[in-house]
């Protein structure tokens, strides 16, 4: 099957007084029809930038090499109004932060109204019964009272769910939901995915999910993409990557998080340091200074991507020469202590 | 939302109250008094000179003035001007407002029309010679007083085009090409520095929301740039541009004053001016009195009109 | 539960007035923290647990209930004696560097306890700042730095060093590690807990994630509209949820073991306005379990099985059928 | 006269003149209360009449009495008797409630009672004590004494005649006026413009030519500058030079017409005014001609009275001899006072035009070069009438509108509230009273002389050292508005338009 | 700002600005200017080629020659020596009267917005009363009043901008308090005194800034106005006000005495809002160390300097939260 969404060695730089900065550089990545693939990692590691440099929403960053293609077609260099016409009708996004997401001065049905009328040629009427169905779908409590509420009148949770009427309104091929649950409470977030999931059942559309958050992954995801530092370390299925991870980011991204298992005298797995600065990125591997296994060899020598396995990358020296790499050991979270 | 506008009804209220007992006291502390100014070289005998002084009531205490005065204004009469015959202040004065109610705003809407069409301008052109142009340019008319823009405009106007406005005013419902030609400098002169102002506001604010989460989902939905400047980004920089346009107000009513006086245009601003200079003290306490209150008004409007604009407001919940 | 209680609410009550109504933010909670031991809270946005934890510094009045600590009247002190009780209990905010003042250096910032009781100053404040960075693995090189240059966890270890330098009993942690990267979160996580071990520190820490109180926690209260309506041994709540609310809760919170779209999640509704709270319990609207009684009774927390309290006319004996589906 | 050069056609009628009035009139229009010279301005001879007036022309250079509502008059021997025989031809305005009824000895006679009683014209009737109309057409003045500038008074432009019902408050003469001048007041729009309207009953036959004279209220040069160049103002007034000039050779015509003196009192109360040598010195170091040529341009150099109204005026080589610039003298003066490094002292400044400021500079740039330090304190006319009336001051300069001798006089009399220098000088007292009872001009242009004198030289509390310029702008199309040092509106009544179309 | 002004403050001065000319080369050019400007006013005596009184009264009115490289004005003085000479006047009134109503309005505004309730409701009537009488109303009783003198002229424009000050600390003040950090201070203990000192003015100065250049320059404008209707610094004080009033009747006739005022004048202005953004942006830490990592997000554009007192009132209005909750100690 042709993948819906194909990014190959994407990079992307943005203008600033010291020159073009590169915070993307060679992510590849694809998402198949109806799959949800996840996009993972730290604050920073450029997950929101290769997904807007998908619609062309970089502002004044721009895609400095590798392609985009959707349903086939080279869209990465596409005019604004391919891009235009594709946004939100072939591929939409969902957003954070939710309250942010939502024009405060505009109610929740003139917003999604919008949505619909952007590209479809319909009247203002019918364009409000299709959003009061929409807002019925993700599930609004009394979706007709709510299209005159303003964004503000409601929870996180109800904003999040308008956000998703927005994105489904015209049916895209392709959602990308951007860390869609971070600012929700565990309950709402389970409602979203839940929600998403059901909707992405139903519609049959393929979804890009970027999150920091390992056990969004695995309730979510059906492959997953790992990031660091601009580019992605590692790249597999959920299960395989969750329980075998082979890049050491990965493992100790796993490892730092307490479970239901963690026992609460162990110690969590902690990455010291934190994630470089796109500007002044690490010699060979990036992710060296704060790997716990760096060799000499990291520190000069850029890792390769190397295949571990069916539709499996990782981007280790480690991982190369997998006959040393000390097979990972116990289940997820116990970590390397 | 009731509760708050009686509230700061209430509050305007009391600050009128703090105005008038302010500026009945100052315009006392003034030297000289209509008296003098009325009998000033004219010979008068120091007889002459008491007597219109006890006609006016100005031989008494300042407390026993603004009590008689009160007294007055409880009974809806705002006193008789100590000029022209003694004519009522109410009435003299009405006449007056809608002149200088018409030229402030007139002023305001160039200020605001002019201003947000070239903040619009300079935002959607960013980092261009013409956002650079707008930003000198505004700059430029921050910093010229508006007497010194009218006098330029006029004299330019008369050696070069030959035109000057006409002399005598007329109301725009006597005369509307009249009234037009008289008020097109004032309103200019007044206006430019608030257009600047609000230019630069209007710019910075416009740039604001072009890079907000909210445009952003905008664009994503896949709108047209129309959509997004003209519908979203404009609506949401509004509050910042309607904030602007009430400190201007306090600008454009002071400007009135000089402006009227320098183009013989017979509103309030002219009266005040007139007033303070000859004493007239129920005048200028009527004056003064009608200014703090558009004031008050104004900010109670724009409040509203905050409120209208935006629904986190009128919903009374308060923006982070 | 060892030795007498550092900190001690009892029956807590904070109603805020607000344009649109009075807001039940906090409902009658009662907490022990005992020394050297952590009392975690969760709950969901709005359930009331920064304002417990505030009450719980007095940095709010509570509308009523009482407040001690280390024996004495934390609630009717004031001025001089609150000053002291102060320089003992500190605070960790959610928002690393919004707590941190923009203009300060990291020197004046850690320093401020210090010179507020006046404990040190000049060059042995300067002293006393660094070995508190060192100890939460900064050092003298950040001294003249300013909160924003740092990392999110670097300025919530400044948080921490801010907090310990009065050397306190109790550090109330309100989701001192929620806006923070899983790998600097569990930085942060490990550096408290080797400071409770080296110091003997009392914790009260709130986050809104089961797993990490729990990780975190001696005891774990679940907070619901403004009420604890679970309270036991983090380990056990989590495994067996007594509550019907901690049990959505605990439904709720993903598992990286379980990989793949297999669990359901039991969640349902909204959170209801605190201003206008539910009658009767206050889940029963997003109850499953929820009977005709429960929309009039309001139930106490009570002990239904060892070291467990629950609020809930449902659980434990009286009906215990219909609690455990 | 006004009007360009080139050979004008006979005068015709009708038209509108549209003349800048420089202030709102600002108190009442009542001629027995108000001394507001826009008002006076605006209805003096125009609307009310007189029964002297001065006569006016091209030709006229000396100030010489001539009849308007008087025919003629006659002073008795022992100038204790004043009659004046009124014209018969002369009828009120055609308004109500006088409806165009004429004008008889009945009307002279309430006025000048009701002037007597409680007019700001009192003063000038102090020697009066009857009026009496033995018909018709004749009034009678009975004096108590001899009183030489009665004539001078009566010709003056506040001693205006008023009908017996406005004096007798039948209608409001604050509002209303009516009189017997070539023009009716016809509209006024506060603060914007008055109209004053043809008389058509007015007793000179063809007179006036105007429709209409309109009088819009500017008080701006720029506005008053661009409406004189795009023709909406036919006459413009200004007391800049530097506006006059730019008008000299366009389509305009200027004419220059003698002002107020500028006025300039020093308080002998104040140190070291109390001592006559140090106020001469003042008065020596100040170079009051360059001042007149820098600030004003066109001016006359004078001593207290005024050249243009008074032949008693000292002449500029007089005033020149008594006065000299002389800077040396000045430093000795102030050197035999005890203050050869000079003092410091204040100029006390009322503010009315640009010029008023610029002369108090050139006084103070004068006055540091003999050591004396001047603070100029720039004030409103409001503060500055109030600060002069009640002598807190110690130097102070203003304009002083006053025309005729024997009223400029009255300001150096003790007693009077314009006294404001203080001036307390038996002589000048003694002077002034003969001045008023002698008939003999000569003797009384030598008294005046000699007054001035000692004004300059011994006494030197009050200086009206230059009489300003006004300058008026014509369009070319106005003909024969005729400059005149005191305001005389009846001359409107010859002015005409020539049929050079005045622009929009 | 809060911290004693020891030596060892007073010597960092030069390096606290060439790190600004620095960080902002763009204030760094205005910094000049400016400096220029005082310098000009400051050195006056000793660089003006005459002195601005002095009437040569010759020339009166000359264009620009090689004697008198700007011209002479209506009585002869040189308009280049009275310019340099009105630097001073207008920069003194400007400096003086902006910071005398920058520390009044701040402390009104500080104390107003941090006590809240009824020190609040009183002290902002009274700011809204005397905002509430026009600035040029008020400016003419006050000059009238109190005579014209530079003194006077401060005094009057003082009383007319303090409640702008006031407005904009206030908003702030409003807005800083609710922090997390000010909160975090009085949990460590911290008395209002130290709140107000080193949490809240610190957090406020660079709006409050930002209007003073604002305000800077409307004053030079103001004083100008005032002299035109004659009530400002009393001649033959040379002031850019003065000379642009008194100017303007010979536009025609001697152009410059109306450009060289208004070109100074504009300058001056324009580097006043040049500096004010600069200020701003380099008194706020974390504009000032920005890097990608520290400050992710600094490519958005910055919100316009807090303008919006209106706003902020409106909502704080409309907020109401219990002051009664809030503990002061
Ligand atoms: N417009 C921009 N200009 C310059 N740098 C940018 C821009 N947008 C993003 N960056 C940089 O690109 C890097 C990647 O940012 P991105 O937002 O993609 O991270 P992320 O993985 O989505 O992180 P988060 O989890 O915080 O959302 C960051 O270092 C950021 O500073
Ligand atoms: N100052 C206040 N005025 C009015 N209401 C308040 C105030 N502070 C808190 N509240 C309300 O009290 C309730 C409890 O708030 P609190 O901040 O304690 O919740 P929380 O559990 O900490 O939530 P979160 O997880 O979002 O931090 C909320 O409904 C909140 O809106
Ligand atoms: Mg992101
Ligand atoms: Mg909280
Ligand atoms: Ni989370």
């Amino acid at each position: 099957m042709n993948p819906v969404l194909d990014v190959r060695d994407l990079r992307v730089e943005f203008p600033t007084a010291a020159g073009a900065l590169g915070v993307v550089d060679g992510v590849s990545f694809d998402v198949g029809p109806g799959e949800t693939v996840a996009l993972v990692g730290e604050s920073g590691s450029g997950k929101s930038v290769s997904s807007l440099a998908v619609l062309g929403l970089l502002g004044r960053g721009r895609i400095a090499g590798g392609s985009v293609s959707f349903r086939g077609e080279e869209i990465a260099g596409a005019g604004p109004e391919r891009l235009r016409r594709l946004r939100g009708a072939e591929i939409a996004m969902v957003f954070q932060n939710p309250m942010s997401a939502l024009d405060p001065l505009f109610s929740v049905g003139d917003q999604v109204v919008e949505a619909i009328r952007v590209h479809r040629p319909v009247g203002r009427a019918q364009a409000r019964e299709r959003a009061v169905e929409l807002l019925r779908e993700v599930g609004l409590p009394d979706p007709e009272r709510r299209m005159r509420s303003y964004p503000h009148e409601l929870s996180g949770g109800q904003q999040q769910r308008v956000g998703v009427a927005m994105a489904l309104a015209c049916d895209p091929e392709l959602l990308i939901a951007d860390e869609p649950t971070t600012a929700l409470d565990v309950t709402v977030e389970a409602q979203i995915l839940a929600l998403m999931r059901r909707l992405q059942r139903e519609h049959g559309a393929a979804l890009l999910l970027i999150t920091h958050d390992m056990s969004v992954v695995a309730r979510m995801a059906d492959r997953v993409v790992v990031m660091y530092a601009g580019q992605v370390v590692e790249r597999g299925t959920v299960a395989e990557v969750l329980s075998a991870p082979t890049h050491p980011y990965t493992r100790a991204l796993i490892g730092s998080v307490p479970t239901v298992h963690t026992g609460r005298d162990e110690l969590l797995t902690v990455i010291p340091g934190s994630v470089p600065n796109p500007a002044d990125v690490p010699d060979g591997c990036r992710f060296h200074p704060r790997c716990p296994q760096a060799v000499e060899r990291c520190r000069t020598e850029v890792p390769p991507v190397v295949r571990t396995g069916e539709g499996r990358i990782s981007r280790c020296w480690l991982a190369e020469d997998a006959g040393r790499v000390p097979a990972p050991t116990g289940a997820p979270g116990t970590g390397a202590r | 939302m009731t509760r708050y506008v009686l509230r700061r009804l209430a509050y305007g209220g009391v600050v009128m109250a703090l105005v008038t007992a302010l500026v009945f006291v100052l315009v006392r502390l003034v030297p000289g008094d209509a008296v003098t100014m009325q009998l000033a070289e004219s010979g008068a005998s120091p007889e002459q000179v008491a007597a219109l002084r006890a006609e006016f009531g100005l031989d008494a205490p300042v407390w026993t003035q603004l009590g008689n005065w009160l007294a007055g204004v409880a009974r809806g009469d705002l006193g008789r001007s100590f000029y022209g015959g003694g004519a009522p202040v109410t009435g003299l004065f009405l006449e007056r407002v809608p002149v200088t109610v018409s030229l402030g705003l007139l002023a305001m809407l160039f200020a605001t029309v002019a201003g947000i069409g070239l903040g619009v301008l300079a935002a959607v052109t960013r980092g261009s010679a013409l956002d650079a142009a707008v930003r000198s340019f505004a700059v430029a008319f921050l910093s010229v007083p508006n007497f010194v823009v009218a006098l330029l405009a006029l004299t330019a106007c008369a050696v070069w085009l030959n035109w000057s406005p006409p002399l005598a005013y007329r109301p725009l419902t006597e005369d509307p090409v009249n009234w037009i030609q008289q008020m097109a400098i004032p309103v200019i002169a007044l206006g430019t520095a608030g257009m600047a102002g609000t230019a630069r506001m209007a710019r910075s604010s416009l740039l604001e929301s072009l890079g907000s989460d909210y445009v952003r989902t905008v664009r994503a939905k896949g709108a047209r740039e129309r959509t997004v400047v003209g519908k979203h980004a404009a609506r949401n920089s509004t509050i910042a541009v309607l904030t602007l346009l009430g400190l201007e107000l306090a600008t454009v009513l002071g400007g009135t004053v000089i402006l009227e006086q320098m183009f013989g245009i017979p509103g309030t601003g002219q009266l005040i001016y007139s007033a303070v200079l000859e004493r007239d003290y129920p005048v200028v306490v009527a004056c003064t009195i009608f200014y703090a209150g558009l004031f008050v008004v104004t900010i109670i409007v724009i409040d509203l009109l905050y409120a209208l604009v935006d629904p986190r407001i009128r919903t009374g919940r308060a923006l982070s | 539960m060892t030795g007498p209680a550092l900190f001690e609410a009892h029956d807590l009550v904070k109603h805020f007035r607000s344009r649109r109504g009075v807001v039940q933010a906090v409902n009658g909670v009662s907490l022990s923290i005992p020394r050297g031991r952590t009392v975690g809270l969760v709950g969901e946005s709005g359930s009331g647990k920064s304002t417990v934890a505030r009450l719980a510094l007095r940095l709010l009045e509570p509308t009523s209930g009482t407040l001690s600590f280390d024996g004495a009247d934390l609630g009717a002190a004031s001025g001089a004696a609150l000053r002291r009780l102060r320089r003992r209990m500190q605070i960790v905010f959610q928002d690393p560097n919004g707590s941190l003042n923009p203009r300060m250096t990291v020197l004046q910032a850690v320093g401020e306890p210090l010179v507020v009781h006046r404990m040190a100053r000049g060059a042995a404040l300067a002293d006393r700042v660094v070995e508190l960075l060192e100890r939460v693995g900064l050092g003298a090189r950040d001294l003249n730095r300013y909160a924003h240059q740092f990392s999110g966890g670097q300025a919530q270890r400044i948080g921490i060093a801010r907090a310990l330098a009065t050397d306190p009993d109790l550090i109330v942690c309100d989701e001192a590690v929620s806006a923070l990267d899983v790998s600097v979160q569990a930085q942060v996580l490990n550096l408290l807990r080797g400071l409770q071990a080296e110091r003997g520190l009392s914790y009260l820490f709130i986050a809104h994630d089961l797993n990490v109180v729990r990780y975190m926690s001696d005891e774990v209260c679940v907070m619901y509209l403004g009420e604890i309506v679970e309270r036991g041994d983090g380990d056990a709540v989590l495994r067996d949820p007594q509550h019907p609310y901690t049990r959505m809760l605990v439904s709720a919170v993903p598992d990286l073991a379980t990989a793949g779209p297999a669990q359901e999640v039991t969640a349902v509704g909204e959170v209801p306005s605190p201003i206008d709270p539910p009658a009767g319990c206050r889940f029963h609207t997003r109850c499953p379990q929820a009977e005709a009684g429960c929309r009039e009774e309001r139930p106490a927390l009570r002990r239904v099985v060892a070291d467990r309290d629950v609020a809930c006319l449902l659980a434990g004996g009286r009906t215990s059928g219909a609690v455990r589906p | 006269g006004g009007g360009s050069d080139e050979p004008v056609g006979d005068p015709r009628p009708g038209g509108s003149l549209v003349w800048q009035l420089p202030a709102e009139v600002s108190t009442d229009l009542n001629p027995l209360e108000s001394s507001d010279p826009s008002a006076t301005g605006l209805i003096s001879g125009s609307v009310y009449g007189k029964l002297l007036d001065w006569r006016t022309g091209p030709d006229v250079t000396e100030m010489e009495l001539e009849g308007d509502l008087a025919e003629s008059w006659e002073v008795s021997e022992d100038g204790l008797t004043y009659t004046f025989h009124l014209r018969r031809d002369v009828t009120w305005h055609d308004v109500e409630p006088v409806n165009g009824r004429p004008f008889v000895a009945d009307d002279v006679v309430a006025t000048i009672t009701a002037m007597k009683e409680r007019g700001l014209q009192a003063y000038m009737l102090e020697a009066v004590r009857t009026v009496q109309a033995p018909d018709e057409h004749t009034v009678v003045l009975t004096l108590d004494r001899p009183f030489a500038p009665l004539l001078e008074y009566v010709a003056y432009h506040t001693f205006l005649m008023v009908p017996r019902e406005g004096i007798e408050g039948r209608y409001d003469l604050d509002t209303v006026a009516i009189g017997t001048g070539p023009f009716l007041l016809a509209e006024h729009t506060p603060d914007v413009e008055w109209v004053l309207r043809r008389n058509p009953d007015y007793h000179v036959p063809d007179r006036p030519y105007l429709d209409e004279v309109r009088r819009p209220v500017i008080n701006d040069t720029a506005a008053t500058t661009a409406a004189l160049r795009s023709g909406r103002l036919d006459v413009g007034t200004t007391s800049d030079v530097t506006v006059a000039d730019e008008f000299r050779d366009g389509d305009h015509t200027v004419t220059e017409t003698p002002g107020a003196p500028v006025s300039f009192y020093l308080n002998p109360r104040v140190e070291p005014f109390d001592d006559v040598r140090v106020r001469r010195a003042v008065s020596l170091a100040i170079d009051w001609e360059g001042m007149g040529e820098t600030v004003r341009g066109s001016f006359n150099l004078t001593s207290i009275l005024r050249p243009d109204v008074s032949d008693a005026a000292l002449s500029e080589d007089e005033v020149r001899e008594i006065r000299p610039f002389d800077p040396e003298q000045a430093r000795r003066l102030l050197a035999e006072a005890g203050l050869p490094d000079g003092f410091a002292t204040t100029l006390l400044v009322q503010r009315v035009d640009d010029e008023d400021v610029r002369e108090a500079q050139w006084m103070q740039a004068d006055l540091a070069e003999v050591g004396i330090d001047v603070t100029i304190e720039t004030v409103d006319p409001g503060t500055g009438i109030e600060r002069r009336r009640t002598h807190e001051f110690a130097m102070t300069k203003a304009l002083r509108t006053v025309h005729l001798p024997d009223q400029t006089w009255r300001d150096f009399m003790p007693g009077y509230i314009e006294n404001y220098a203080l001036v307390d000088d038996p002589e000048l007292v003694e002077g002034y009273a003969r001045t008023r009872t002698t008939t003999d001009d000569a003797e009384r242009r030598e008294l005046h002389r000699a007054m001035q004198r000692r004004m300059e030289t011994e006494i030197v509390q009050g200086l009206f050292p230059i009489q300003k310029f006004d300058y008026t702008i014509f369009s070319s199309r106005t003909r024969d508005l005729f400059p005149v040092p005191i305001h005389q509106g009846r001359r409107l009544a010859d002015v005409w338009l020539s049929d050079q179309p005045a622009s929009p | 700002m809060s911290a004693p002004a020891t030596p060892a403050r007073l010597r960092a001065v030069p390096g606290a600005v060439a790190r600004f000319v620095r960080a902002q080369p763009l204030g760094g050019i205005a910094l000049t200017v400016l400096t220029l400007f005082v310098l000009a006013g400051l050195l006056a005596p000793l660089v003006a080629p005459y002195d601005p009184l002095e009437q040569f009264r010759r020339d009166i009115l000359d264009g620009p020659s090689a004697r008198f490289l700007l011209g002479t004005d209506d009585l002869g003085r040189d308009v280049l020596s009275r310019s340099l000479h009105g630097a001073r006047t207008s920069l003194l009134i400007g400096v003086v009267t902006t910071a005398v109503s920058l520390v009044l309005g701040t402390t009104i505004g500080v104390v107003s917005g941090y006590a809240g309730r009824g020190v609040d409701i009183v002290l902002q009537r009274v700011m809204d009363a005397v905002q509430a009488i026009p600035g040029i109303v008020l400016l003419l009783f006050i000059a009238v009043i109190l005579g014209p003198s530079v003194r006077n002229t401060i005094i009057a424009l003082t009383v007319v901008i303090t409640p702008s000050f006031n407005r904009i600390a206030r908003g702030e003040t409003l807005r800083v308090r609710e922090e997390r950090y000010v909160e975090a201070a009085r949990a460590t203990g911290a008395g209002t005194g130290r709140i107000l000192a080193r949490h809240v003015l610190p957090n406020i100065v660079a709006p409050v800034f930002t209007l003073a250049s604002l305000i800077f320059a409307g004053v030079v404008i103001a004083e100008s106005a005032l002299s035109f209707l004659g009530i400002g610094a009393p001649p033959p004080t040379p002031s850019w006000g003065l000379m642009l009033s008194e100017g303007v009747r010979y536009v025609e006739r001697a152009p410059w005495l109306i450009v060289v005022p208004a070109v100074l004048l504009s300058l001056a202005v324009f580097s006043l809002n040049l500096l004010g953004d600069a200020l701003r942006d380099h008194l706020d830490p974390r504009l000032q160390h920005a890097t990608f990592a520290e400050s992710r997000r600094w490519w958005r554009p910055r919100p316009p300097a807090r303008l919006a007192p209106g706003l902020a009132r409106a909502a704080e209005e409309l907020d109401a939260t219990d002051p009664t909750d809030r503990r002061p100690d």
